[in-house]
């Protein structure tokens, strides 16, 4: 059975899960269950398919929707890798949303929402033209506006903010469609290689710039970046989940679909190349360098956890950018490889999160405290997603940023790397604010007797986790994937083996740096054991200089607020959300606008049917260009 | 993966080799510092004294598992790094992982730390750590930058080539590219924690900030991955910079044994280069060490890296 | 209104000029004072210093006076627990840098529930000196937000400094060590009434 | 007051390794700032002033000394002062001489260890142990002398207790030669240091109209530009005829209350120089009655001294008989380790608390008495 190469099926199972969900959804264990039931179909059919390699690169499905519109559907390795990494955490993010949204009151259709989005980002996977990449586009952006708004203060205003990027990134790719029909009458993905190949350059930097504005927007790119903390920070604490791991991804999906396919290699070395980058490739690359530094510096200062992570995802996502911005066999394997790994620590990162908020409903650091005493397994599972997202060597973490250091130090771009090692070292300095704040530090007397995550929310998390610490011992078992993924864009997979990776100037074998963590583990437990364990003593019985410390005051003694006040005190004024003072104006010029054209309607019932008349006319034009309507 | 015979019995030396050196280095720097101090200073072998003294302690304390799982993860992180520095021009297991994955492990023993520490719930751990952290940040920049120079210069991320690149007459990289040698000793002096850059423990401030909490066998735990620490860090300066120690021609046990001594004497000496700097500093305020290791430092290790990049794109 | 402890954001700013010392003779601002108020007594003294007796509410008024003339710097303030009379002497030490003069400010007040109007307005640096009264005497300053416990930390008896304390017995009482035979017993005082 | 969950309370207390003495600092934090600072003291509480009601004038001798442990003297000389002023004692000229001498023996020993603290409170480790080496030699100077290193009950009501030894001078000046030859290199390791310079300059500054209005003397007082000096306005021992200099400074920081330390060195070893020239010869205590029947005429004195801090002062009152009625000190460190410390340390880094108590150089010994 060769599932997958239906598109239609996996759509329809999903379609199915999603429509009965939105039906029952006032009968909520009925939504739940049928969208877990039908994301678990879906995820095993993917994983069937792609077990069994049947991924026909070449064929393309078409399903009349209308008179000559149609849907074009299809997929290769390269979306394959897309699809699977989304398909996959849906159901694992499903199964952890049952036991917080059970008990949360809530009059909006969670799950039926969560399977629209789901199933727009499977289809923008698999489009195969862009009309249908911007209809799924669009199913998958809209049902998240009504998942913003988690009724916490600003709220309002992180949905206004994810409206207007989300306009944003569909005039994106609505430019990009009309580019590529006016150019070559049609919109097949062919059709946009076509129209890049014949296109001026000046065409093609247009594609480029309208591409970042599409797909970087989704995805974060700086200094499309301001919405996201906004919008992460504000949903609903499962779906964060989702939203961070797995919709972003379709933003890099598209950002490599405009530069290594629509463009293309040839295309980018034909601007000239220095050691094979190009200066496109530079311009992306550096982007995304500011995009990590700039994400990193920003969530090492928050208070707010959610938000920490949101910036820590934006600075993730800027690591992926500079591998395809580099370019070349190891780069971009490495960019791949850390799409997988980003998937998955974030989405372990926001579920451990929604499981402290969930038994505390305390998202501020700085009020969190001394969680590993009475969360102990999510402790865990969040330490390894921490780890993994600081890329120490005992998670996977490390195989995807080694192969983009590895794929930027053979280009010789000298300046990139310090950028990427100042922009980890403010991953450990967020990672480890979050680490204090929620889980280490004083455990305040309200949270003594809350009890370790249900049952349903930890098996998702330690699925993910062991997922984590298992690639770290064969860092090559996702290059399996890659390299086909790879040869599906016409590129080179880097040299691999199961448990260690080659560069052009270095190696990583996973299963060696392993070993040697465990002989250092060996040797350290035997040091320790040597000697009878400590008698545990009371969390307030520490040193307090010789002072009575006041009583009844744990949270006195919780050091969560400000905790890199230096560094606040010397970066704010570079970090002083410049971007968003930025937008600011933008906005502030389009409400200007928007207010003289309210001066003009008036309120009168004819303006706006003029409008709506004016609006339909313009689609028309769109469509009637390549869709023959009229 | 093939281990040749030196390699297994080197893998089982080097932690060992590492805790002698470490605590030898420790005790030397005592005396050094007590003779500075006008001092007689305590005697070279104290350290392991103490470090016995520790371990035999009846009784620790312990706030949290997560304390004893920091204890364990900073030797963890230590022994694990030390396998990849080559000594004395052996490459243990640097082959198998370069420079950018030695940098990541790195990370592991401090981080471990700053988990047990942090567990322990005392404010001026919290603070000692948020400026552990902090001071990383700052002495990344150049020393990322460093690091770069150095393999785009050699072409090669692996540390086992860069040493073996430098072997010769006159062909350390130190000559070959001397301000980034100076960036990097810089760096060493924060890496250290040494000052003016010992903010992190700064008794005078935040009572010993990380260990005030830890006594006992957790305080031993912490001296010897502090012993160790300095062996790789200022190993890692020997194998970058100096040449890895290398003189003698290292196939026969003779020449690597010497090779080892080598290698530990100039370890030895960038350690006591900056003991010395310790000993005549007192201590910056965070803030004020961000602003330094970002203004000269950088400066010096940017003009290296352009240097090395210009000169690989073939102009100089 | 004087702050207890400022916090640094309404921390007020240490920078606020350069200080010329006044040189006026004590003569003069002890005549000002004596025509002002009525019930203020000099005493002569020998030396550079002077005296002058004042009534309790007068006092912050007196400082005040004294603080324009340039005897700005406020030496101390002394609490004598006069038993016998039945009465404490507070002595305000003054000094001006201008003209070189110690001076004693003197005033009494009941000892029972005794109580003196703070002078911090005036002089900032009594807080302390006010607090450690308080503590050491029991007497109350209305107006001095910081009458809190100083530096006898769980203490339960009375203030310590009253002539009538009597510490052996103290000791004796509270930490069970019996004082045997002392080297030198030390003058008993006894109220003024007490037989 | 803050939110709690912002404020982190670090208790600085007497058993931290930034204090000096034993002394305890309550610390709200925000962030690494201090918010607001409440001083602790009464670790050293001995109540001095009510065993002093208990003892005789003569046995209040040996406790005075007690009161400030690195700078002992002048707790006699003041109490002497003012049992001499309530008794009319004229003290003969020699002794007046040897006291000066003691005074700025002390006075140096103790502006060494406050430098050598300063040099703690930043980590310069070598500071202390250098300068504290130094001033072993002083405490073998007085030893020599007065048969004690560190307390010495040597200056009585009436004088001194004995003459000095004849070899004594000639040591005193080798000792001196030698710390003057080392002085240049404690300077160049001190405060010729970059890191000296970024952790005191514009550390907690303040103006001379402020600080007199707070009550702050000595040394963090000149270094507000204020020509203030006890031995210099109301000359005590043998000031009046001895030629120095009042050390001033305009900038009222950190710094400048360290150089002003720092240079009062110089002058204190050019006040003993003199003062071993000129000193006259004669008695070396006046005739006063025996200490066993030491009575005090009733009255009351104020004495006030130039401490290595500030002013101390001690205000004597006398009913008459064998005790006195009432004994207040007045410690430099009052007013300026209390309320002014207080004041100063809110907005400054917790990484400036140690330094800013050490420049002001606050002896909670006596604030405690």
């Amino acid at each position: 059975m060769n599932l997958i190469n239906e598109p239609a099926t996996l759509l329809i199972i999903l379609g199915t899960g999603a429509g009965t969900a939105l039906l029952l959804w006032k009968v909520r264990w009925m939504a739940a269950l049928m969208s877990i039931i039908s994301s678990a179909i879906a995820a095993g059919v993917v994983i069937h398919t792609g077990l069994l390699g049947k991924i026909a690169s070449n064929e393309i499905w078409e399903f009349e929707i209308f008179n000559d519109l149609s849907l074009t559907l299809g997929t290769n390795w390269f979306s394959y890798l897309f699809l699977a990494s989304i398909a996959v955490l849906a159901p694992l993010v499903l199964i952890y949303s049952w036991e917080p949204m059970r008990t949360r009151q809530k009059d909006r259709p969670f799950y039926g929402l969560f399977m629209i989005s789901l199933v727009g980002a499977v289809g923008v996977t698999m489009a195969r033209d862009l009309l249908t990449l911007f209809l799924f586009w669009e199913l998958m952006t809209w049902p998240v506006i009504l998942l913003i708004g988690d009724g916490r203060p600003r709220s309002g205003k992180a949905m206004k903010l994810y409206f207007g990027f989300g306009m944003l990134s569909a005039s994106g790719i609505l430019g990009i469609l009309s580019i590529v029909s006016w150019s070559e009458g049609g919109v097949a993905y062919t059709d946009a290689v076509n129209a890049m190949a014949d296109g001026s350059t000046g065409i093609r930097i247009a594609m480029v710039l309208l591409g970042a504005m599409a797909f970087g927007t989704k995805a974060a790119l700086a200094p499309f970046h301001i919405w996201a903390p906004a919008a992460y920070g504000h949903t609903e604490d499962p779906f964060t989940a989702f939203f961070s791991g797995g919709l972003s991804k379709t933003g890099i999906y598209g950002a490599f679909l405009v530069v290594d396919v629509f463009i293309g290699t040839t295309i980018l070395i034909s601007y000239g190349s220095v050691n094979g980058l190009t200066p496109i490739g530079f311009f992306i690359a550096i982007t995304g360098a500011i995009t990590a530094l700039i994400g990193g510096i920003m969530a090492m200062m928050q208070d707010d956890a959610k938000k920490l992570l949101a910036y820590s995802s934006i600075s993730q996502l800027g690591y992926i950018f500079v591998g395809l911005g580099v370019g070349g066999s190891t780069a971009t394997a490495g960019a791949l490889y850390h799409v997988l790994n980003h998937t998955a620590f974030k989405a372990v990162l926001f579920m451990g999160l929604g499981a402290v908020i969930y038994r505390t409903g305390e998202y501020r650091l700085s009020k969190l405290g001394g969680m590993i005493h009475v969360m102990p397994l999510t402790f865990w599972c969040f330490l390894v997603g921490i780890f993994a997202a600081a890329a120490i060597p005992i998670t996977s973490g490390l195989a995807s940023k080694w192969l983009i250091y590895e794929g930027a130090l053979e280009k010789g771009v000298g300046i990139l790397v310090p950028i990427l090692f100042l922009a980890s070292a403010a991953a450990f300095l967020y990672s480890f604010r979050i680490l204090q704040g929620g889980f280490m530090g004083q455990l305040r007397d309200e949270f003594k007797d809350i009890k370790e995550a249900p049952i349903t929310m930890l098996i998702p998390m330690i699925i993910i986790m062991i997922a984590l610490i298992v690639v770290a011992f064969i860092p090559g078992l996702p290059m399996e994937l890659i390299s086909r993924a790879m040869a599906d864009i016409g590129m080179e997979a880097p040299e691999y083996s199961l448990i260690s990776l080659e560069s052009g100037v270095g190696s990583y074998s996973g299963l060696v740096v392993m070993l040697a963590v465990v002989a250092g583990f060996i040797t350290a437990v035997l040091m320790f054991f040597s000697r009878p364990l400590g008698r545990h003593i009371d969390l307030r019985d520490t040193f307090t200089a010789g002072e009575e410390p006041i009583p009844n005051m744990d949270k006195r003694y919780h050091y969560a607020w400000k905790f890199y006040a230096p560094y606040e005190r010397f970066l704010r004024p570079y970090f002083n959300n410049w971007i968003g003072k930025g937008w600011a104006k933008v906005y502030k010029v389009s409400s200007q606008v928007a207010r003289l054209h309210r001066s003009v309607m008036n309120g009168d019932m004819t303006g706006y049917i003029w409008l709506i008349f004016g609006a339909m006319v313009l689609v028309g034009m769109v469509l009637y260009r390549y869709g023959g309507w009229f | 993966m093939t281990f040749s015979t030196t390699s297994w019995v080197m893998i089982f030396l080097t932690p060992i080799l590492a805790f002698i050196l470490g605590h030898l280095f420790l005790g030397i720097s005592r005396k050094f510092t007590a003779r500075i101090h006008r001092r007689v200073g305590p005697p070279v072998m104290q350290q392991f004294i103490d470090v016995m003294k520790l371990f035999g302690k009846r009784e620790s304390t312990t706030h949290s598992w997560v304390q004893d799982m920091g204890a364990l993860f900073a030797v963890i992180g230590v022994i694990a790094s030390i396998l990849f520095i080559p000594i004395g021009g052996e490459a243990v297991l640097s082959f198998q992982g370069d420079l950018i994955v030695l940098a990541y492990l790195l990370v592991i023993a401090p981080l471990g730390m700053a988990l047990g520490t942090g567990a322990t719930g005392n404010p001026n751990s919290a603070i000692g750590v948020s400026r552990g952290l902090m001071l990383m940040m700052a002495y990344e920049l150049p020393f990322a930058m460093v690091l770069v120079a150095v393999m785009l210069y050699y072409d090669t991320a692996s540390l086992g080539d860069i040493v073996a690149a430098q072997k010769g007459a006159f062909n350390w990289a130190i000559l070959a590219l001397p301000l980034s040698a100076i960036a990097a000793d810089l760096s060493l002096q924060a890496m250290l924690g040494e000052k003016p850059f010992d903010q992190p423990v700064a008794p005078s401030e935040i009572a010993s900030g990380p260990m005030v909490e830890f006594g006992g066998k957790y305080l031993g735990m912490l001296m010897v991955w502090h012993a160790m620490s300095i062996v790789v860090e200022a190993g890692l300066f020997v194998d970058l910079f100096l040449g890895g120690g290398v003189i003698f021609p290292g196939d026969s046990v003779l020449g690597l044994i010497g090779n080892i001594i080598v290698w530990a004497i100039l370890a030895l000496m960038m350690w006591l280069i900056s003991v010395s700097i310790n000993t005549v500093f007192g201590r910056f305020k965070m803030g004020q060490s961000l602003k330094f290791y970002w203004g000269v430092p950088t400066l010096l290790a940017l003009l290296s890296l352009s240097y090395v990049v210009i000169s690989n794109l073939g102009v100089i | 209104m004087v702050e207890d402890s400022y916090d640094h954001t309404k921390r007020k700013d240490q920078r606020t000029g350069t200080y010329k010392p006044k040189n006026i003779p004590v003569d003069d601002v002890m005549n000002e004072v004596i025509r002002t108020f009525s019930d203020a007594e000099r005493i002569e003294r020998k030396g550079k210093s002077a005296e002058v007796v004042v009534g309790k509410f007068t006092v912050s008024e007196t400082l005040a006076i004294f603080k324009k003339r340039g005897y700005d710097h406020f030496v101390a303030l002394t609490c004598i627990d006069l038993i016998e009379e039945d009465q404490f002497e507070m002595v305000y030490h003054l000094f001006s840098y201008g003209a070189k003069v110690h001076v004693y400010l003197k005033t009494r007040i009941d000892r029972e529930g005794p109580s003196i109007d703070s002078v911090i307005e005036v002089f900032r640096p009594a807080i302390t000196y006010e607090r450690e009264i308080k503590e050491m005497f029991g007497v109350d300053f209305p107006g001095n937000p910081r009458l809190t416990q100083f530096i006898l930390e769980d203490w339960e008896g009375p203030p310590p400094m009253l002539k009538d304390f009597d510490s052996i017995q103290y000791v004796q009482d509270h930490f069970g060590i019996k004082v045997r035979n002392p080297k030198t017993l030390p003058p008993k005082w006894k109220k003024a009434g007490d037989a | 007051m803050m939110d709690d969950f912002r404020a982190t309370e670090i208790i600085f207390g007497p058993q931290h390794p930034g204090i000096h003495g034993n002394f305890g600092t309550r610390l709200e934090l925000e962030g690494d700032l201090v918010h607001r600072a409440r001083m602790v003291p009464g670790y050293l509480h001995r109540a001095f002033e009510k065993l002093m009601e208990q003892r005789t004038w003569m046995q209040n001798v040996a406790i005075v000394p007690r009161i400030c442990v690195p700078d002992p003297d002048v707790n006699e000389q003041a109490y002497a002062m003012a049992i001499e002023d309530i008794m009319g004692i004229e003290v003969p000229r020699r002794a007046d001489y040897i006291r000066t001498i003691i005074l700025e023996l002390s006075r140096i020993a103790s502006h060494l260890m406050s430098l050598g603290g300063l040099g703690g409170a930043i980590g310069l480790y070598t500071m202390p142990m250098w300068v504290n080496g130094e001033r072993d030699y002083i405490l073998d100077l007085m030893e020599q002398l007065t048969g004690a290193r560190v307390y010495h009950i040597f200056i009585w009501p009436g004088g001194v207790r004995w003459d000095i030894p004849d070899n004594w001078p000639r040591k005193v000046n080798k000792v001196l030669d030698h710390i003057e030859t080392m002085l240049p290199h404690y300077y160049s390791l001190f405060f010729e240091s970059k890191v000296t310079d970024a952790r005191l300059k514009g550390l907690a500054p303040f103006d001379s109209r402020w600080a007199v209005e707070h009550g702050v003397t000595g040394p963090n007082l000149r270094a507000t530009g204020f020509e203030m000096d006890v031995r210099r306005f109301d000359p005590y021992a043998a000031y009046e005829d001895i030629d120095f200099d009042v050390v001033t400074r305009r900038e009222g920081d950190g710094l400048a209350r360290a150089l002003v330390r720092w240079n009062e060195v110089r002058q204190s070893i050019r006040i003993i120089r003199q003062a071993l020239e000129d000193i006259p010869g004669g008695e070396h205590r006046a005739k006063t009655p025996p200490p066993l029947a030491f009575m005090v005429p009733p009255g009351d004195s104020y004495a006030r001294v130039e401490s290595s801090k500030g002013e101390y002062g001690y205000y004597v009152v006398s009913k008459g008989g064998k005790y006195p009625y009432r004994v207040h000190v007045r410690g430099p460190s009052f007013t300026h380790g209390i309320d002014v410390l207080e004041q100063l340390l809110p907005g400054n880094e917790i990484s400036d608390v140690a330094l800013i108590t050490g420049t002001l150089e606050v002896c909670p010994p006596d604030i405690d008495r």
